[in-house]
């Protein structure tokens, strides 16, 4: 039984459905890693699992238990954790509160885990009292990210996590990601610094038009000859 | 010296006095703004209902025959507030939720609590009539007059009691909203909200639980305000609607969404009209001997006519804003 | 979509029809001038709001000072003002307001003089100190001697139409100076700031007798058409009388708003519009995309006062009195707002619409919270329990609460309005 | 045949509260003649009301609605002066309707070029100013502080007060208009209390700021003796103020006049279970009184010549009817005698401008009500 | 003058309260280079940008551009001296279309002043023709077809991105700003815009001042790189001279970018 599987997602913005018929499933072992051009329905495809838009076929489940159309808010408390692509801080609200929304769930003290996202982010320290809002772009990515591990969630969905990153964090970021991961943690992230995340993904999937292109390790997909020249750049 | 005690009473007792009215009206509206960001127009109404809602409470104690030492009506204001709470809940199921459910933009749920404003005015009407009501028909308003202890002083320092109430429940609803939006959970979880919902509910924040929350919090505040004001002056069905506008000049002025603000913003209008058109001639009298001969202090000295009082609170509402253009504290916007 | 338009406007229509019917065409004809005025107010605040996302709370100063202009301009001339020594007098405050204009300026420029910050501040505050004490030490006794010489200094006797224009011209001028002061402002902050700004306006005319004649209203005010007592005179009948008479006037007006539908329209559609959207999108993109945007959301300021202005006079005139107090926050700015947003902001004919349809409302809630809640004391008496104690005066309250119910209907049904601004799409 | 005549006040609004009075008092006289056989030969008088919030747009649209949709024969009202004003110019008179106010006492009433369709049952304020003034001088008050509500009311009113109490040799130490409606006027008060008189005239109404300011300046303290004009006369004055505190308190109003008339209302208002001392109460009744006797002598339920025969049945020569003798007045006018009409409110004798001479009460507030003292010379 | 140099920045120092985001920097920026511009989170790239932009005006220093001082002039005064730029975090105008985002671009349209709107339809309309073609023309390359006339508030994160270069393709402009705008844009599509950039530099003569954290763009494309760390210049050089420096990998690259498990 997979940490998550949706099957035959079919979903949209009210409009003619983005999502037609998308599979991805995920242990609680695995690093997923999504790819796919503009607009292919990468971002869709991770709203859809948290209930930020309304799933119209297909089902998703998580730890066997079917959690389609889900209210966000219910998702959280199951162990489910998510840093969208866009708008992903509270920009009114300072750095530290930020985290400590991150963590609204909890209810125990919440030091180590504070310490422990410091610790990733140090610039982060010298900024704990300022609006998120008056941050760096890629300062802000830092915080949308430890918002999320705030929850100590069981699934950890990234969208996009190293955009905006300078090349060293978005090593750190995804040395981090394969840590969080080794301690348990599943995680399914979208990029498109596709081939550095390929390389350490044990599922990948290619979506395009909403639908799924191409399925494999990443090592496999980042072997194939089609998906390198017209999704990966050649 | 009894100069300067008039001075005391008029210019500093009457700005306080208007102050305090002004925040505790102005702190609801900031709150309702800076969660759920709009300016919910209906919140004058809201207080003159929960006025009534008090008077009648009081009404109903005073039949029994119990008798209190503080004003039955500020006595029963807990429990007003409880149902004004209800109140605020309902009006928010019927007609802001479904507007929020459709996205609406916040002038559209503005011009939505316009209507709501009319209709609570027509019941009040409908059930009360037009009439004046006071809190004080079953007892007295007890006004206190402090002597002051230097010969040749016969002025006393005057004011009433429910102005003395008036402030200090100003106070302590301000600190305390204060202190539940920065520090506790619940309230940090409702600046999230109106922060970014979408993001609020990812993290697990159970956003229609905050909206309640809020509205409770606001029915509660303008019951408490209205009654307060009701008991200084008196119950009339247009109560507080004909000081909505300040109480959101004060709001914006302090800046939208901050407790503190609505305090600062208050006082700086109260202060603005009663010194406005406070007449200074009264305090250069004492000096009336010490001036050269020439000098002929005449019988009133104001900065303007009192005609324009209002336009004087505006006025500093308007330079405030050049200078900062989201108050006082810096606040929220739309 | 132009479904949407043609079963909006029919009901419109019908609506008209049926209280032609009910209520007689004399009536009615009076209900199309005002709401026709009405929907050119809420037209100019369409530009403002729709068009340029400008948050204006202060419409009822624009229509005050349209209302004074038409009064002032087409009100026959007062010759005891004239000959009296008022207007010298008049002259030496212009004279005091310009020497303390000159101070001002100054100040302003001291820095070049090496007075530069706390002590600038000072200087500045200062100087309009002066500057006021200056203006009022001749501004008061002139006022005080007009009113008492002469009443006020009465109209100049010019064609009514010419008010009309006048009323856009001084409500353009007021704006281009209440923009030029407040737009830096943002949303709410704007919105509360040309509040204060109107409130100051109606404080200012309301108490400026000697030249408003403040709360001792001015009229009759005349007319850009024949008025009823001409064709009473050429022998028709009253009612007859009536209809034609407001017929004339109803016609003018509808060419004015056409006219300014025509231009607005074609701006909106244009790359103005597309233009102004971008501003209120988002002004921060809009201004590295090369656009102006202070100065073009002044423009959209002028032109939406200009038209409240209009709407302002035109309002006046009809009534054929001018009565500062009868200018509330709640009629005047309040229920354009409804007008607007009911209509649906962002779309032109929205606020044609919302405008005729709104206040036509407002005007039959009356008679219709009358009726209904007359016949609920009725039947509450016929059950014995005793007719509403005041039933005259309470039912006349519900109308009120009529109006808010209407409001808060039609938002529920139609939340961006009944003709919401639609996204042209380019092809 | 049935005739309906319309009632056109601010029913909503400043005087929101007066208004229910006003029109119990002409909806009295309506029921008083339906009670006794109706008018013209059987048919029943009706009134119709409508709301012109105290303002000119809305008296011009409410005035519109009763003339053109409801087409009634004859207006009372408006009340505010401002509404009456612009009721009569966009409506009544180009309408050739007769209005009849009971309540507005503007002096700009007296100018308004009205080819006489306008009449008030209430003098005008300039009259209750100069009698005011008198008042105060023969009681020895020689300085006063005056506050007015602005608008053309109180403004009217102060303005005539000035002129008199000042030519009197009274000196008015401070003068100012105050808005109506506000929750708190000590910022007034204490501008009013600094002139350094202890002596408070307030004119306004006393369902708003005319309560306000005098409950605020009684808890001041810095004032000994009120005096009010006839818009205070109203029991809201006593809410929420103790009224031990205001006895003594002078207020001037337009008479309910001594004499029979006046007590004949009185005492049918009492059996019909109104309050007979409403302000504006008897003036109203008056004023739909009359209408229906001109009606009734006009013959028809036509506007045309109304005017004319309001103006012959309220004056003399002819015989005296009193408030209630609709039966007997019916009669006359069928023999057509002339009669003359002598109201609750006076003798109701308009001179060319529509105004009537009226009189002036005094009264005086004693253990929480208003006492009648008399008539002021 | 005709110098070489199109944008100089002048000990520019930016304070926001206490923190300093740029302080005292100065740089040149070649006419006609692609000069890039990178340094870890927090450097002070944006800061930069904005102020060389005009969005706000530097605490202290001076920038020239073409040889007049800009400093503290209004960005809509800097874009009709052909000074474009893109924003990092997309600034979109939601509301309307993407055909539409780009159309409003061009200055020059007779249709943004209402007497020529109103009197002049003909002139007005042949223009508005002319932009419209031109937009498309933008829209297919950047493979936004498709939802030309979706919101642009609907669009993806990445289309976003790839509106806000549009709009630089909108109009001839002497320099383009541009902050991060491969963040988020598929790698294949990048090659292209790539291409694209290149063209517009060689072709057209644009002058591109571009910040990036993608090395291998920045490879491509830039030289100049300028390298700024703590609000500071701390480099200057080709990317190779860049790489060979051990304090600037140590700062930023931070050894090979390979995650192994
Ligand atoms: N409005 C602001 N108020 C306060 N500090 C700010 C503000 N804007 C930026 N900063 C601070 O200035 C510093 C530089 O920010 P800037 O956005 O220029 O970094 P950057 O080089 O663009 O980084 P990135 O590559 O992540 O975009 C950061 O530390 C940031 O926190
Ligand atoms: N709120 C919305 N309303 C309507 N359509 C939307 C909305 N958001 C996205 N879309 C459409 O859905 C499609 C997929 O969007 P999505 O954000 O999933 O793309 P993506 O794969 O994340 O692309 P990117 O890599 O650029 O983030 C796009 O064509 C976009 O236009
Ligand atoms: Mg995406
Ligand atoms: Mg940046």
């Amino acid at each position: 039984m997979s940490l998550i599987a949706l099957d035959k997602l079919v979903a949209g913005y009210g409009g003619a459905p983005i999502l037609n018929g998308v599979d991805i499933a995920i242990e609680a072992s695995d690093i997923g890693v999504i790819v796919g051009p503009n607009g292919a329905g990468k971002s869709t495809t991770l709203k859809a699992i948290f209930g930020l838009l309304t799933v119209t076929g297909g089902s998703v489940t998580f730890a066997g238990q079917d959690i389609t159309n889900f209210e966000a808010d219910r998702l959280v408390p199951l162990g489910l954790s998510f840093v969208p692509q866009e708008h992903n801080v509270f920009t009114s609200m300072t750095v530290h509160e930020n985290f400590e929304m991150g963590a609204f769930i909890r209810r125990d003290d919440l030091s180590d885990s504070l310490d422990m996202v410091y610790e990733m982010f140090p610039d982060l320290k010298a900024k704990r009292r300022q609006p998120a809002g008056e941050l760096s772009g890629g300062q802000r990515q830092m915080v949308a990210m430890g918002r999320a591990l705030m929850s100590r969630p069981k699934l950890l969905m990234l969208d996009e996590p190293s955009a905006g990153l300078s090349p060293r964090y978005m090593m750190e970021i995804f040395e981090q990601v394969v840590k969080i991961n080794a301690a348990g943690v599943g995680i399914l992230m979208v990029e498109q610094n596709a081939r550095q995340a390929l390389a350490f993904a044990t599922k990948g999937f290619v979506l395009a038009n909403g639908q799924n292109r191409f399925t494999g390790t990443g090592q496999e997909l980042l072997d194939d000859p089609e998906v390198a020249r017209s999704f990966l750049g050649g | 010296m009894n100069d300067f005690i008039f001075f005391f009473n008029q210019a500093i007792i009457g700005g306080v006095v208007l102050g305090s009215v002004y925040a505790l009206g102005a702190v609801g509206v900031t709150l309702i703004f800076g969660i759920l960001r709009f300016a919910h127009f209906a919140h004058g109404d809201m207080m003159t209902m929960g006025a009534f809602i008090a008077f009648v409470l009081a009404g109903a104690v005073a039949a029994m025959g119990i008798a209190f030492p503080l004003p039955t009506g500020f006595i029963v204001v807990p429990f007003a507030m409880v149902i004004a709470a209800v109140f605020a809940l309902g009006i928010d199921k019927g007609f802001y939720a479904p507007l929020r459910a459709h996205g609406a933009k916040p002038v559209t749920l503005l011009i939505a609590s316009i209507g709501v404003t009319m209709m609570i005015q027509g019941l009040i009407r409908l059930i009360f009539g037009v009439g004046t009501y006071s809190f004080f028909e079953t007892q007295p308003k007890k006004l206190i007059r402090i002597d002051l202890p230097f010969e040749g002083v016969t002025r006393p320092i005057s004011f009433s009691e429910p102005q003395l109430l008036l402030v200090l429940s100003t106070i302590v609803a301000v600190v305390a909203l204060h202190y539940f939006l920065t520090r506790s959970r619940l309230g940090k979880g409702m600046r999230a909200m109106a922060d970014n919902p979408d993001l609020a509910k990812v993290s697990g924040i159970n956003t229609r639980l905050v909206v309640r929350v809020t509205w409770v919090i606001a029915g509660a505040l303008a019951c408490l305000a209205g009654t307060m004001l009701a008991l200084d002056v008196s119950l009339k069905p247009d109560l507080a609607f004909n000081i909505v506008l300040p109480i959101f000049a004060a709001a914006i002025l302090g800046g939208l969404g901050h407790a503190y603000g609505a305090i600062a913003g208050g006082f700086v209008l109260g202060f603005a009209e009663t010194l406005a058109v406070f007449n200074w001639a009264v305090v250069l009298r004492p000096f009336r001997d010490a001036l050269p001969e020439w000098i002929e202090i005449p019988n009133t000295l104001s900065l303007v006519q009192s005609e324009y009082k209002l336009t004087v609170a505006f006025v500093i509402l308007v330079v405030v804003l050049l200078v900062r253009p989201t108050g006082i504290f810096k606040g929220a916007s739309t | 979509m132009t479904m949407r338009y043609i079963t909006v406007f029919a009901a419109l229509v019908a609506l008209i029809v049926g209280v032609a019917m009910t209520m007689g065409s004399a009536f009615t004809m009076r209900l199309l001038v005002e709401a026709s005025a009405y929907a050119l107010i809420a037209m100019g605040l369409n530009i403002q709001w729709g068009f340029g996302g400008l948050f204006n709370f202060g419409i009822l100063g624009m229509l005050m000072v349209g209302g004074f202009a038409v009064t002032f301009v087409s009100y026959p001339v007062n010759h005891a003002f004239w000959q009296s020594a008022g207007p010298l007098m008049l002259g030496q405050v212009v004279l005091g307001a310009a020497i303390g204009a000159v101070l001002i300026w100054f100040a302003h420029r001291v820095q070049r003089f090496g007075v530069t910050g706390a002590a600038r501040g000072a200087v500045i505050v200062v100087a309009w100190f002066i500057a006021y004490v200056i203006f009022r030490s001749q501004m008061d006794p002139a006022a005080n001697y007009i009113t008492s010489t002469s009443g006020w200094v009465g109209g100049l006797g010019l064609p009514v139409l010419l008010g009309w224009a006048f009323g856009g011209v001084l409500a353009g001028l007021i704006g281009y100076l209440v923009g030029k002061v407040s737009l830096g402002l943002r949303a709410d902050y704007l919105a509360i700031a040309t509040i204060g700004i109107a409130e100051i306006l109606r404080a200012v005319i309301k108490n400026l007798e000697w030249l408003t004649r403040g709360t001792l209203t001015v009229s009759p005010i005349s007319w850009p058409v024949p008025n009823p007592q001409f064709y009473q005179a050429n022998g028709a009948d009253i009612t007859t009388s009536f209809i034609l008479a407001r017929g004339g006037f109803l016609a003018v007006v509808a060419v004015v708003v056409l006219i300014a539908l025509f231009l607005i329209h074609r701006a909106y559609v244009g790359p103005w519009g597309r233009m102004m959207r971008a501003i209120r999108d988002n002004y921060i993109a809009a201004g590295s995309m090369g656009k102006d945007v202070t100065g073009r959301q002044l423009e959209i300021f002028v032109f939406g006062s200009v038209l409240m202005g209009i709407g302002g006079a035109i309002l006046v005139s009809f009534v054929g009195i001018y009565d500062p107090s009868s200018f509330q926050p709640i009629n005047h700015t309040f229920i354009i707002w409804v007008m607007l947003i009911v209509g649906g902001a962002g779309n032109n004919f929205g606020a044609l619409f919302g405008g005729l349809f709104i206040y036509m409302v407002w005007m039959l809630s009356e008679p219709l919270a009358q009726s209904l809640f007359t016949t609920l004391s009725g039947w509450s008496a016929s059950q014995g329990w005793g007719a509403i104690p005041d039933i005259e005066t309470r039912a006349v309250q519900m109308r009120v609460f009529v109006m808010g119910l209407i409001v808060a209907i039609s938002l529920r049904f139609a939340p961006r309005g009944l003709l919401p601004e639609f996204i042209k799409r380019n092809d | 045949q049935d005739a309906t005549i319309g009632f056109l006040g601010g029913l909503t609004g400043p005087i929101e509260s007066m208004a229910p009075g006003i029109v119990a008092g002409a909806q009295m006289a309506v029921d008083q003649v339906n009670a006794q056989g109706g008018l013209l030969d059987g048919g029943t008088l009706s009134m119709i009301t409508a709301d012109s919030a105290c303002d000119a747009t809305g008296g011009a649209n409410a005035a519109d609605r009763l003339i053109n949709s409801d087409n009634v024969t004859a207006i009372v009202g408006g009340l505010c002066t401002g509404e009456t004003v612009g009721g009569a110019q966009s409506a009544g008179i180009p309408g050739g309707v007769v209005m009849v106010s009971p309540a507005s006492t503007a002096p700009s009433l007296t100018t308004l070029d009205d080819n006489d369709l306008v009449f008030r049952t209430t003098p005008s304020d300039a009259f209750q100013g100069t009698k005011m003034a008198d008042l105060l001088l023969a009681k020895g008050i020689n300085d006063v502080a005056l506050t007015y509500v602005n608008n053309d009311y109180g403004a009217g009113f102060a303005n005539a007060f000035v002129t008199a109490y000042e030519a009197g040799g009274g000196s008015v130490m401070a003068n100012l208009a105050h808005e109506d409606l506000k929750a708190d006027y000590r910022a007034e008060l204490g501008t009013l209390a600094s002139s350094g008189s202890m002596n408070l005239v307030v004119l306004a109404y006393a369902s708003s700021s005319g309560q306000t300011l005098l409950r605020q300046a009684l808890e001041s303290g810095n004032f000994e003796t009120y005096v009010g004009g006839d818009g205070m006369v109203g029991d809201d004055l006593f809410t929420g103020v103790d009224a031990s505190a205001l006895e003594g308190m002078i207020v001037t109003r337009a008479g309910a006049y001594e004499g029979q008339s006046a007590d004949v209302f009185g005492q049918l208002a009492g059996e019909a279970g109104i309050d007979a001392g409403a302000i504006y109460a008897p003036q109203a009744y008056d004023a739909a009184f009359m209408l229906a006797l001109a009606i009734e002598k006009n013959g028809s339920t036509d506007r045309a010549g109304l005017s004319a025969a309001l103006r012959e049945i309220s004056t003399a020569p002819g015989e005296t009817i009193l408030p209630g003798e609709w039966e007997k007045a019916k009669e006359l006018i069928a023999a057509g005698q002339d009669i003359d009409y002598e109201g609750a409110g006076g003798n109701m004798d308009f001179d060319e401008a529509g105004d009537i001479e009226g009189v002036i009460v005094e009264l005086v507030i004693q253990d929480g009500a208003f006492v009648e003292i008399g008539v002021i010379e | 003058m005709a110098s070489d140099t199109v944008i100089e920045v002048r000990n520019v120092s930016k304070r926001f309260g206490g923190l300093t985001a740029v302080s005292n920097c100065s740089l040149e920026v070649a006419r006609g280079s692609i000069t890039g511009l990178i340094g870890p989170n927090g450097a002070g790239k944006s800061t930069l940008f904005n102020m060389v932009a005009g969005n706000f005006p530097p605490t202290s220093g001076a920038i020239i551009f073409d040889g007049e001082d800009i400093t503290g002039l209004k960005p809509h005064e800097l874009f009709r001296l052909g000074m474009l730029r893109t924003f990092q975090i997309a600034h979109e105008f939601s509301q309307m279309t993407a055909l539409e985002n780009l159309m409003m671009v061009p200055g020059d349209q007779p249709g943004e002043n209402l007497a020529a709107l109103w009197f002049q339809p003909g002139k007005v309309a042949a223009r508005e023709a002319e932009v419209r073609r031109k937009a498309l023309d933008v829209i297919d390359f950047l493979k936004l077809g498709h939802v030309r006339n979706e919101l642009a508030g609907n669009l993806s994160g990445g289309q976003k991105k790839l509106l806000e270069l549009g709009r630089t393709m909108m109009v001839d402009a002497k320099v383009v700003l541009l902050d991060e705008v491969a963040a988020g844009v598929n790698k294949t599509l990048l090659n292209d815009l790539a291409a694209n950039i290149e063209r517009m530099n060689s072709e057209l003569g644009y002058t591109f001042f571009v910040i990036e954290h993608d090395m291998d763009l920045i490879a491509r494309l830039c030289d100049p790189v300028i390298v700024m760390a703590q609000g500071e210049v701390i480099a200057k050089g080709t990317m190779e001279q860049l790489r060979a420096n051990p304090m600037i990998v140590e700062a930023y690259f931070g050894g090979p970018v390979e995650v192994a498990r």
